[in-house]
Parts: structure tokens; C-alpha cells; sequence
């Protein structure tokens, strides 16, 4: 489903945020993604959804060389995917209701398909009565929670996740987590950028962890506190 | 896509209540610039007037040695008035000829007193028409009744049309400079305010291009806004210039219009009012396309 | 507070270079609306001009019936320019009145052929200082004249008179009205521009108050940077008008306005100039000032 | 240091986000505030700098009652508070420099002694290789320590930290505990809102925690486990 290959991005000329990454994510995986702050996380995500352009490398998402995707294919590749931005990126002037709605907007659904989507998303996170207000009314967890409904509302084919909890408590974060896996099992690629090893331990699954860029250690939950290499495939 | 329409107009309408301060900064400006091009164009309209009613003046004057009987000069005047470039053909008797130059003299008129009205010679007087009012149609007449021998004194003031020819010229390449230059004020003004309002969002079009949305479907919605906003702003400039009209225009300076000379000043024609707000929805649309292509980029430099 | 001025302009001049786009945006608009009102002044410089030598021909004309010597005619030139209100005084003789009377038929001057000089009437003629043209102290000169006895039949054109003053009233209401609104559009285009630049920055503003800045510490900056783009918005104006006056007017209109009568036309004189460009910087320290008073609050609403 | 009477807090009419608060924090405190997400933890600390004003109830500072505080006093009070924002609220054309310096520059402190101490502060949260880079260069991570330097550079006399560690990773949360703790010890006093309940058993403190806006518990470290009520004093 993803695929990198030697893939390296540097912002600055001699700052390579990545470092020669090579890695493949099935369909249907369930991967975390972790590393101290800086190591890159956010960086290979938006390599993902073409935010940023490898310096070097190719990228596959789904079969497509997305690396030279232009802006006429951008948008389309995206809409397969559910993105849950590590600053949330959600419509300030929209109501929790519509930033929901966008992108099923996008797709063209049917009015009343969109109502009973978003409405059902946003139970689901807990925010059913806040539908009427605007990001900037909520509490920090509770946009974070819009910007998991948002990502999960379109049923994505791949959602790649960036930091989903770093505003919730642990209780909020373990139904989150709930959906993640209820989105899983119905065939939904998962990419998860997280800090919290509590979480990697209570739902444990494979683990990339990157370090100054570079791919640090690749394991199975099988092996775990066994580190693996970067070709476990 | 045609059946969504309606949502761009919803969205539109909801993103120009939602900041009222955006839309109004930019409908003002609008309505400030096309209100200045709207009272100049009044003007120009209203001098251009004035300068036809000085152009009617424009004849050529054939005087005649000998005063034949009123049969004849009817014939000659039918004839003359048979030309394509002629539109009236007057005949004026010595007497007529003497009380008009006493009263040319004015304050001098003293001074041609106890001189009969023979000293003037009778002559037709001869106007020419609209399209024709120009040097070289003027010559075209001369010529032609020069070659009837029967008109051989003619006047015609060479000297005078060419000036007022050349004020014409100049009255009309300086407006139209100035009104283009106003036109495009206008246009880098609102492309401007547009471009502002753009800005002052574009942390929202980022993210609308985060979750898939085209290039088309996040721009519809700010080009229709930039429309409306135009077209608004053009509704605003038409009922501000209507009012300036009304109540200094005509009201205030009536009296003194009349004392210069000058009998009415007429408001802007339908077809320019419909213009003015046409163009000013225009110019808006125009305005958020220019600044949309800076602001919808999709992130992969 | 005085020591950091420094401070505080280096900021806005780092603030313009780190958002190009809002500061020749802002620029751009402040410079068109600015270079508009240069050439309404330029345009309303140069008719006043016009006007000016069309009040120089204003004169009063005291006919004399006897021509006495030159000594006497002296003596009279001397004691009427003696009076505060008069310029100039004149002696024309009856042979330079027939010349000129002559002149003035133009083409129909072969009309007094054979008329000696003698029937006109040598004359005075009176023009009067610039402060004093208008109908009340003509009336004054004309008073004393005639109370003089010696010249009796006095000439002076009162409805004409009444005309040019209407005419420069009119000139100058509407021109006033005019340029007010044009100022008045350039004072509400910038701040709106200002405005809108701010609306952009509104999270740069609201992060400062909320790190403990006053008022006038975070306002500072904005209102230099207000006023230094009004300033170099004003000089961009003044260069453009210039370009505009140098290539247009006088180039390519020159052969156009000597035709016309006009001999030459005017650029605004230094202290316009200066005007201008203070007023520009003024205008932006006035949008921002505007402009500020909604964007920096404190919370606590 | 920080006095709360009968505060209530009603963001609309009958929905309210602070439900009569009584708290009292002395001078040197270390308190965690918790709760689940939108309890009104972030609300609670907007009333102690100003952002927000109570419905109901008075509030005071250091002394002072800043209940009605208006926009000539509340700059004087927040150059006396460090605040860390849930949402950085960093200046976002400024160099993460220039945005440590800021609150020194508002200050008029000398131009040596700023650059000192914005260096010393930086190089305390382990950015002084990021000195002249924009927050928006910056990782999610990396962002929340230039507002958490931000805060401390002015060595202030009451720290709020709203979930100053949600972006970042165990090792450099360790970090910043140790700089919060050495700010402690040296008289000033803190309130920090967290979900990270392995942070609190880590460093134990007094936890007060929220529930839909009213306060459910408040503990003394050494009475952990035992339910106090709201007057522990
Ligand atoms: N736009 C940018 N320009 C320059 N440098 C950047 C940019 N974005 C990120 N960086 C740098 O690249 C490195 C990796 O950043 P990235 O955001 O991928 O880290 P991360 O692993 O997501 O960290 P965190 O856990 O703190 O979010 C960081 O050192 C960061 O400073
Ligand atoms: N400006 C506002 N307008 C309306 N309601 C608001 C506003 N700000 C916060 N609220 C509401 O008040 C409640 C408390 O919000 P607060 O931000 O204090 O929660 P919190 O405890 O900080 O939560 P989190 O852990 O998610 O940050 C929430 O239900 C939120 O929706
Ligand atoms: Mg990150
Ligand atoms: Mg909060």
C-alpha cells in the first residue's frame, strides 16, 4: 500500500530530516510511528499526502508513484486519504458540523448522506453537542477530536495520523483508539505518529521508529524488544 | 457540477457574513473607486455635450454680390441643401446681416451709427451635419460651391474649426488617458483589497486543500464572493453617484450652471449605469482570480 | 521610550521586508489613489492658470472725447493708478483703436475700408489688481471715475464679468467638492488597506498581547510602518505623475495645447509636491492608527 | 499567590465551562491541574491571565484582584506570568529568537543581557540549533519548547502551563519537568495542566482535578490515593 525507497528530504542544503528511508507498509497494516521530537515523523507523513516533495527517492501510495504528482492529481490522491494534522488544520469560520461535512462536500455525497455521516462520526468522538460551534470555541482535545472525525468520516483507504492524542486524556484516547481499530479491521491502512508508549503498549502492533532521520528500528509486536532490521518484510 | 451551484452561492453569501469586516473593507473601496469613474464620466459626458452645441455653430457663409428674388434663392437654397454633407441652408438679408453686426459691436455699436444697412452684403448660411462636422468635409463644400460661380465670396472660419477640432482632440485623448487610468486604479485597487482578504485567509484555504479539495472547488466560492462584492460595490458607486448628482449637481450649482450658460447636466445613460455595475462585479471577479492563483497552492513546492 | 525609536523602526522596516506582498500592496494602493489626486491638482492648477489670464483682460474703459496733450494724459495715467484697486493704466489712441477694431472684425474688416480713424474714440483703458477683480470693486472704480467728471462715458463688461465669476465659483466648488471626495476616497482606501493588512496579522497581534506588550508597544511599529508606507506611496505617486506630465501632457499633447490657445501647462509647484508625499505618510498613520484600535485587544472582553 | 472565590465561568448562557471555584494556591506551589478534555482546565488558567474575565466571582493575583482588570493593567500583570499556550500562540514571522527576546524586549532589558539570556534559555530546552529558524520550520515538538522558553526566559513569578508536553516525547519531557522544577525551587509558582498521569506519579505534586467544570478532587502528594476536599488549606 506504501512504499518508500531510498527516500531522503532535506529542507536545508546540508539538513537531510530524512535520511535514505526505505520501508513497506501492507494493506491493512497498523503501523506506529515513533521518535524524539524532531526525528522526522511529521515530515514522512507529509511526504505521504505531497505536503513536501522527497529530495530523494520515490514514493508509492496504492500502487501510484506520487512523486511527481502535480496539483491537478493532489487532491485526488488525498481524498483516499484521512489526515489528522499535528496542529489539527481545521476551517476556523466553519462550524465543527461543516469541517466535518468538507470533505464529503468535496466528493459531491448526497445532502442527507453527508448529515447522517458527520453526525454519526461525531458521536463517535464524543462531540455530538458541539456541533453548532466554531474550532475556536472548543477546548484543545475537543478540535483534536473534530480533526479525528474529519479524517475518519470519509472511510479513507489509508489515515495517517500525527500525534491523534497528544490533547486527550487517557480515557477520551482509549475510544479513539477503538475507532482506529474498528477502521482497521474493516481494511483501513493505518500510520501513526506517536509519543505515548503507554498506548504502543496497551494496543501493541508494528513499530518504525526514526531517529535524526534515519530509520532506527522496525519491529513486530511479535518481537518486540527485539530490534529488528528495516527489511522485516 | 451545474447542480451545486447553489452551494457556491450559499458558501459565498456565508463567507461574506462571516467576516463582515473583510466584505465591507472591500465593497467600499470598490464602491469608492467606481464612484470616482462615475463622476467622471459624468463630466466627461456633460463636456462633450457642451462642445456638440459649440460644433452646431460650424458654417460656411456664401455671400451674395447681388440679392436675387426670393424664387431663386429658394431654388438655391433646395440645391445647396441637397449636398450630403449640408444640414440646414439659411438665408440672410442685409437688413438681418446689419442688425446682427450692431449688436456683435455691443458697447461699440455707436460707432456704425447713420451707416445704412447696405454696407453688409446678404449671404446663406450653411450648417453641416453631425458626421460631416470636420476640415475636410468643410473643404469638400467650399469646393463645390466655389466651382458654382454663382457663390464666388465665401467664408468659413478655417482657423476656428481647426482649434476647436484640436480642443476636441485633446478633451478627448486626456479623458480617455485619465479614464483609463481610473479604470485600471480601480481594477489594482480591488485586485488589491481582494488580495488582502485572500491573505487574511489563507490559513483556511491551506487546510481546504489539505482534505482533497480541487483547485475549482475551493476557488468558486471566493470568485463568486469577489463578484458580489464587485457587484456591490458597483450598486453602491451608482446610488452615491446618483446622490452626489442630485444634491450638489443639479440642486446646489443649479443657479450657477444656468448663469455660465450651461442648461442641464445629464446623469449617466441606463446602458452606462448598467455598465458601471456590471463592471464593477467584473473587476471583483476578475480581482480574486489574479489573487487566487498566489494563494491555492497544494503544499509540494 | 525615546531611546528604542530605533527600535521601533527597525521593526516595521524588518515587518514590511518579511510580508512583501502586504506592503506593496498597501503601497500600490496608497501610491494610485495618491498619483489620482496629483492629477486632479495638476488639472485644477492649470485651469485656474487659464482662468487667472482670462481675469487679467478684465478692465473698466473711460472714453475721451477731447484728446488733450500728452502732459495731461500722463497726469491722469498717474492719479488713476494712484487708486489702491487699480493695476494697470493705458492710453489708447484713436489710430491704435481703429487697428484693433479692425483687427477684431477678422474677416470682415474689408466692412470699414475707407472709414478714417477718427470715428473712434481714444480711450483709457483700466485693468485692475488681482485681489480687486471681482463686481464690487469695479463698481467702487467706476464710481470715482465718474464722479471725475472728465471721463464720462465709461465702458466696463458687467454681465460678461458676471459670467467669469460664476464660472470660477462653479470651477472652484465643484473642484473643491471633488478633490474632498477624492481625498476622502484615498483616506478610506488606505485604511482599509491598512485594515486589511492588520486583519492578516491578527495572530502575531493577539500572541503579543498575551505575552504582556502595552498597547503602545505593539502598536508602534504598525503605525510607523503605516506611515512609511503612506510616505513611499506618496512618492511613487509624485514619480508617477511626473512620468505621466513629462510624457504625455507635454510630449505628445504639447503641439495639441499650443493649438488650443494654451502656450504651457504646469507641473504642481515644490510645495504640492511635499504636500503630497507628508500627506501620504500621513494617511497611513492615520489608517493604521484606525485600523489598530480594533485589532489589538487584551481578551476579557 | 493565586486566590479563587466562587468563580463560575459561562462561555453561553447555560452551559458553564467553570462551576464555582474556590482554590487557593500559595507562593511556590507546583500544581498539577487535570481532568478529562474540556473539563475547563485551559479556562480556568485564561482567567488567571486575563483572557478571559469570570461570569461570576472574584479572582486574586499576587495580591491584587484582577477580576476587573482593563487594558492599561493587564500587560503590567501577564510580564509578572510565564505562559505556555495549548496552542503555542508563537509569532509566526519572527525567528524562534526573536520570539524568546520578545517578552525581555517588552521588558526594555539591555540588548547583552537579552541575547544571554534567550541563548542560555534555548540552549536549556536543547534549541539553540534552531536559533534563527521560523516556527513554522520547526516540529510540532520543537515548537512547544520555544514557548516553554519563552516562558521561563523571563524567570517569572507564577508559571501557566496548559499541556506543555502533549508534542513531546518521554526523554525531553523529562527535560522540561527538571527546568519546572529548578524554576520551583527558586520561588516561582506553578500551575501546570496535564493529562500525563505517568509525569504525575513521576514527580508527585498537589493534583487538582476538574470534572465538567467543577472541581472533583484536590491532593497533597502524601495524602495520594485519599480523596481531600476543596479546602485542603
Ligand atoms: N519547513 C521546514 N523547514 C525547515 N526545517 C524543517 C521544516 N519542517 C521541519 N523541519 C525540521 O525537520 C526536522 C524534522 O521535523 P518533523 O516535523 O518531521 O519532526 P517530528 O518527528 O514530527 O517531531 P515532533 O515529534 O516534534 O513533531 C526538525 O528538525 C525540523 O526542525
Ligand atoms: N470561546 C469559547 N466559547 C464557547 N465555549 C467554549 C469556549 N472555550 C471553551 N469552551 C468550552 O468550555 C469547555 C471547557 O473548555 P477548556 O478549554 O477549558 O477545556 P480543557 O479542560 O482545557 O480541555 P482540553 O483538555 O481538551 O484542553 C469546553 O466544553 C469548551 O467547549
Ligand atoms: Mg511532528
Ligand atoms: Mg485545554
Amino acid at each position: 500500500m506504501i512504499q518508500l525507497f531510498n527516500v531522503c528530504k532535506a529542507y536545508q542544503r546540508d539538513q537531510n530530516a530524512l535520511n535514505d528511508i526505505t520501508l513497506n507498509i501492507d494493506k491493512g497494516e497498523f503501523v506506529y510511528l515513533t521518535g524524539p521530537s524532531g526525528a522526522g515523523k511529521s515530515t514522512l507523513l507529509k511526504l505521504l499526502y505531497c505536503a513536501e516533495r522527497p529530495t530523494r527517492g520515490q514514493i508509492l501510495v496504492n500502487g501510484r508513484n506520487i512523486t511527481r504528482f502535480g496539483p491537478s492529481r493532489i487532491p485526488y490522491l488525498r481524498r483516499n486519504l484521512g489526515i489528522i494534522f499535528q496542529d489539527f488544520k481545521l476551517l476556523t469560520r466553519r462550524t465543527v458540523y461543516e469541517n466535518v461535512a468538507f470533505p464529503l462536500e468535496i466528493q459531491g455525497r448526497k445532502r442527507f448522506e453527508i448529515s447522517k455521516k458527520v453526525y454519526h462520526t461525531l458521536k463517535s468522538v464524543g462531540l455530538e453537542h458541539r456541533l453548532n460551534h466554531h474550532p475556536l470555541q472548543l477546548s484543545g482535545g475537543e478540535q483534536q477530536r473534530v480533526a479525528v472525525a474529519r479524517a475518519l468520516v470519509v472511510d479513507p483507504l489509508i489515515l495517517l495520523a500525527d500525534e491523534p492524542t497528544g490533547n486527550l486524556d487517557p480515557e477520551v484516547t482509549l475510544d479513539i483508539m477503538e475507532l482506529f481499530k474498528i477502521a482497521n479491521a474493516r481494511g483501513t491502512t493505518i500510520v501513526m505518529a506517536t509519543h505515548d508508549r503507554s498506548l504502543i503498549h496497551q494496543f501493541p502492533r508494528r513499530v518504525v521508529s526514526l531517529e535524526a532521520g534515519s530509520l532506527a528500528t522496525d519491529d513486530l509486536p511479535l518481537f518486540r524488544g527485539q530490534p529488528g532490521t528495516t527489511g522485516h518484510f | 457540477m451545474i447542480l451545486r451551484a447553489g452551494y457556491f452561492l450559499k458558501r459565498a453569501l456565508r463567507n461574506m457574513r462571516q467576516s463582515p469586516v473583510l466584505s465591507l473593507a472591500s465593497i467600499g473601496t470598490v464602491a469608492v473607486a467606481l464612484a470616482l469613474l462615475a463622476f467622471f464620466a459624468i463630466a466627461v459626458l456633460n463636456v462633450q455635450q457642451l462642445t456638440k452645441s459649440w460644433g452646431e455653430n460650424l458654417a460656411v457663409v456664401a455671400y451674395l454680390d447681388d440679392v436675387p428674388d426670393e424664387k431663386t434663392i429658394d431654388g438655391w437654397v433646395k440645391h445647396i441643401e441637397g449636398y450630403p454633407e449640408v444640414a440646414t441652408v439659411t438665408f440672410v438679408s442685409r437688413q438681418a446681416a446689419f442688425e446682427r453686426f450692431r449688436k456683435r459691436l455691443g458697447d461699440d455699436s455707436d460707432l456704425v451709427e447713420g451707416l445704412g444697412p447696405d454696407i453688409l452684403p446678404a449671404s446663406l448660411e450653411i450648417t453641416l451635419q453631425e458626421d460631416w462636422r470636420n476640415e475636410s468635409a468643410l473643404a469638400t463644400v467650399v469646393d463645390r460651391l466655389r466651382k458654382d460661380h454663382r457663390f464666388g465670396d465665401l467664408q468659413y472660419g478655417q482657423g476656428w474649426l481647426e482649434k476647436l477640432e484640436a480642443f476636441l482632440l485633446l478633451l478627448r485623448v486626456s479623458g480617455s488617458a485619465l479614464g483609463g487610468f481610473l479604470v485600471f486604479a480601480a481594477l489594482v485597487i480591488v485586485a488589491n483589497t481582494i488580495k488582502l482578504t485572500l491573505y487574511a485567509r489563507q490559513d483556511e484555504l491551506e487546510a481546504m486543500t489539505m482534505v482533497g479539495g480541487t483547485s475549482l472547488f475551493i476557488k468558486l466560492p471566493y470568485l463568486v464572493e469577489g463578484a458580489l462584492q464587485g457587484f456591490m460595490g458597483g450598486l453602491t458607486a451608482l446610488g452615491l453617484s446618483f446622490l452626489v448628482f442630485q444634491v450638489i449637481l443639479q440642486k446646489s450649482l443649479g443657479s450657477l450652471l444656468l448663469i455660465t450658460g450651461i442648461d442641464t447636466i445629464h446623469f449617466l445613460p441606463p446602458i452606462w449605469q448598467g455598465m458601471l455595475v456590471v463592471g464593477g462585479g467584473l473587476i471583483g471577479l476578475l480581482g480574486s482570480l489574479f489573487a487566487l492563483r498566489k494563494f491555492v497552492r497544494f503544499g509540494a513546492s
